[in-house]
């Protein structure tokens, strides 16, 4: 069973040379800091920043210089700031290609679910709903099972929508699983967790085909 | 040159009145107009609509407002970080229009640009897209989206000149040069206020036709919401 | 009879303090030259220049800063550079308050014919279809008649169309026009123009009130 | 840092084939990539449709391209100054829509900001709106427009880096920043390459992100079109 970092660092293989990629809040942004040697990234932060870097050093944080979840952050070289018309025509056009976020609750068909529980406190959607609509690839970071146990694999959502049908795959404490042909099709296990565990982990249709090898961290 | 300065935030904020709509630029709390929301709470106006990306803290940007109870919808992206905003909204006291963060960006530059209406693809098939025109373009399905019509915009930034050319600096640039753009009448707040001539013409973000009022801000809290260090 | 410089003369004494300009190539350009004391205005050029200045000294004519008629001209202090959907985003969003140009013809309605002559080769229309459909106020600097004597000012234009419906007021070398409630009202006349030659010369519409003054130039 | 330095404009225009369509920046000879220009006039291709607010004249920019008859169809909003373009439009070999200036730039914003068509008052009522739709917005009319779909965009700068970022200089913008967001590939060509961290972050006009190839240009000519001084 994989922790947040794992869940970050196992994404993180996901990443290819030249590749502009988006990471939400929680997981995603993790992501970051287990990106593998000689694969060049750019970090896009929606509010308005390119060649987005670590935090900053303690007594150079600038309320000027922040990302997409509040936090201070630094530019690195070659980085460029602009406006969120200019941010957001990135992400539509699909320049950025890949976004990493999370999600309450994913589906066989694709369609994703993580910003609006009925009858709780709603906060908004920020920029999930462009970043789904438009990105060519979405990986979704994500706990297989709820607090109580429940799967949050479905064969629907249950939960308001965030995108339709645009989840290509999803890694898990549990397996990396892809999403395609209304099913989930089970890639890799996390270590020590059995093919059985994610069945049972999973509601929606889970397709399993051969040996299913276990994750390499 | 035409000159747009005007003496102070009061004088900026001639013509300001209860049930308006107005437009706030910033990010969390990067680049809002904190002069111009402070001398808002003065002000004896209510029934407000407000456009603005997020709501502010309970104590700081537009959660003043909302502590004033001079709001009567909000028109945001994202609005957690505010207990008051979450009690009036629960209450139902507080209208919430909420809108992707791009769409939202977007609809500010159409309003500013001339553009009545345009398609994207964000919040399709989602509640977002309820009650409005949807289409297929080359296999994608996406939603039809409006201007606003905001009176006044207000913004903040970094450098402006007396003519209203603004240059804004790091992340708080953000929504502000949109709806600067978009305001009947646009309010730019600057940290530093220089002379025509002082600003690489090359180099300026929001040309000065868009600003009305232009006027130098004093005492900015700047407050960091998230503090992360290495 | 007003000659090119007097049409612009004339025009000039329209513009309005505070107002954002833009001059199409000819006789609006000449506008520029005359404006009146104590007015302040700002000339916007739609290739992508706010704040236009006079044509450089010679010697310091740069390649990269000319106006919309690709003459080499200068920036002023305090003035701006943009792209082109920026300064038609100007145009669009009716922040330029007043839009000069050329006409082959106008019609009562406001009609505008100023870019196409049909078996002719045709150039293009520039901005000038984005600046009649969008500009508050519009004044169309034109000569009274073609070079055979008939009448630009018509009931309904016989040329494709630039724009419908817009055109507010008309300076000509014989006549300062109103156009509204499908009419042409006769203002001023040009000095040493009596009503009957301008009633002559107007194929539309011309709606004659009262003593009609001499312009003041 | 995404490296996007190709060595020469060989390199920079690797997959061009005839039938493409192309996006080039430029106004009048103002900012025109004259090195790709140069190059493609010397590739065997052809059937060519060419995005351009200008065409050129009769020996220099897009005119060098019509000279070798390798443009099928323009699409641009002004075409003058050129015989052989009026020689070839008038015996039909040239397609040619003209498209209204604004509207113009605003569908190359669209084509990379991935909006698929916007409502613009431009051209409503005249032959541009012909076969369009149109529709009523606060009782003014409006005409739908699309976006492009270009293989290349060919665009020039003043400085770049190696990241791709852009800055361009005086009215040399125009077209260039738009169509650098448009193009599957965007291929800069530059005055001056330099190094990440040379430019100020805030002061990038177009973002590397849009561009897939950049290198630095030679033997800018530069041309004048109308030299007017006082």
């Amino acid at each position: 069973m994989l922790d947040k970092n794992q869940i970050a660092q196992r994404i993180a293989q996901e990443l290819q040379n030249k590749w502009y990629v988006n990471l939400g809040i929680g997981i995603p942004t993790l992501v970051a800091n287990y990106i593998p040697k000689g694969i060049d990234v750019e970090f896009q932060s929606e509010n308005g920043l390119l060649g987005m870097g670590p935090f900053p050093i303690e007594g150079t944080e600038d309320a000027d210089m922040i990302n997409a979840g509040k936090q201070t952050v630094t530019i690195l070289d070659g980085g460029s700031l602009f406006d969120s018309a200019m941010s957001f025509a990135m992400i539509r056009g699909q320049h950025v290609q890949l976004t990493v976020l999370g999600a309450m609750e994913v589906a066989q068909n694709g369609d994703i679910a993580n910003w609006k529980i009925p009858g709780r406190m709603v906060k908004g959607m920020g920029g999930a709903m462009d970043l789904v609509a438009s990105a060519e690839n979405i990986i979704v970071a994500m706990m297989h099972t709820n607090k109580r146990g429940e799967s949050k694999i479905l064969k629907e959502c249950s939960l308001p929508l965030t995108g339709v049908g645009c989840v290509k795959k999803i890694v898990t404490n549990l397996a990396v699983l892809d999403v395609r042909d209304n099913s989930f099709y089970l890639l890799e296990r996390a270590p020590g967790v059995s093919v059985e565990e994610i069945q049972q982990a999973t509601e929606g249709n889970l397709i399993v085909e051969g040996e299913i090898p276990e994750m390499k961290l | 040159m035409i000159n747009k300065v005007v003496k102070n935030v009061e004088e900026a904020l001639e013509g300001v009145a209860s049930g308006m709509e107005f437009m706030l630029g910033g990010f969390g709390l990067c680049g809002i107009p904190e002069n111009c929301i402070s001398e808002l709470v003065k002000r004896e106006i209510s029934d407000l609509t407000c456009i603005s990306n997020n709501a502010g803290v309970d104590d700081f940007g537009l959660g003043q407002l909302l502590q004033k109870r001079q709001i009567k919808k909000m028109i945001s992206s994202y609005v957690g970080e505010n207990d008051e905003f979450e009690r009036q909204m629960l209450s139902g006291e507080l209208e919430v229009d909420l809108i992707p963060q791009g769409t939202l960006a977007e609809r500010c530059r159409a309003t500013g640009a001339g553009i009545p209406a345009f398609y994207t693809p964000a919040g399709y098939g989602t509640e977002v897209a309820e009650g409005k025109e949807t289409r297929d373009f080359k296999g994608k399905m996406h939603v039809l989206e409006h201007a606003f019509n905001p009176e006044f915009a207000f913004v903040k930034a970094w450098k402006g000149d007396t003519a209203g050319n603004l240059i804004f600096k790091g992340t708080a640039r953000n929504f502000n040069p949109m709806m600067a753009m978009a305001g009947k009448i646009t309010v730019a707040e600057v940290e530093e206020l220089v002379e025509v001539g002082e600003l690489d013409p090359n180099q300026i973000h929001t040309p000065g036709i868009f600003v009305q009022r232009i006027f130098q801000g004093k005492d900015y809290e700047k407050r960091i919401e998230q503090r992360t260090v290495r």
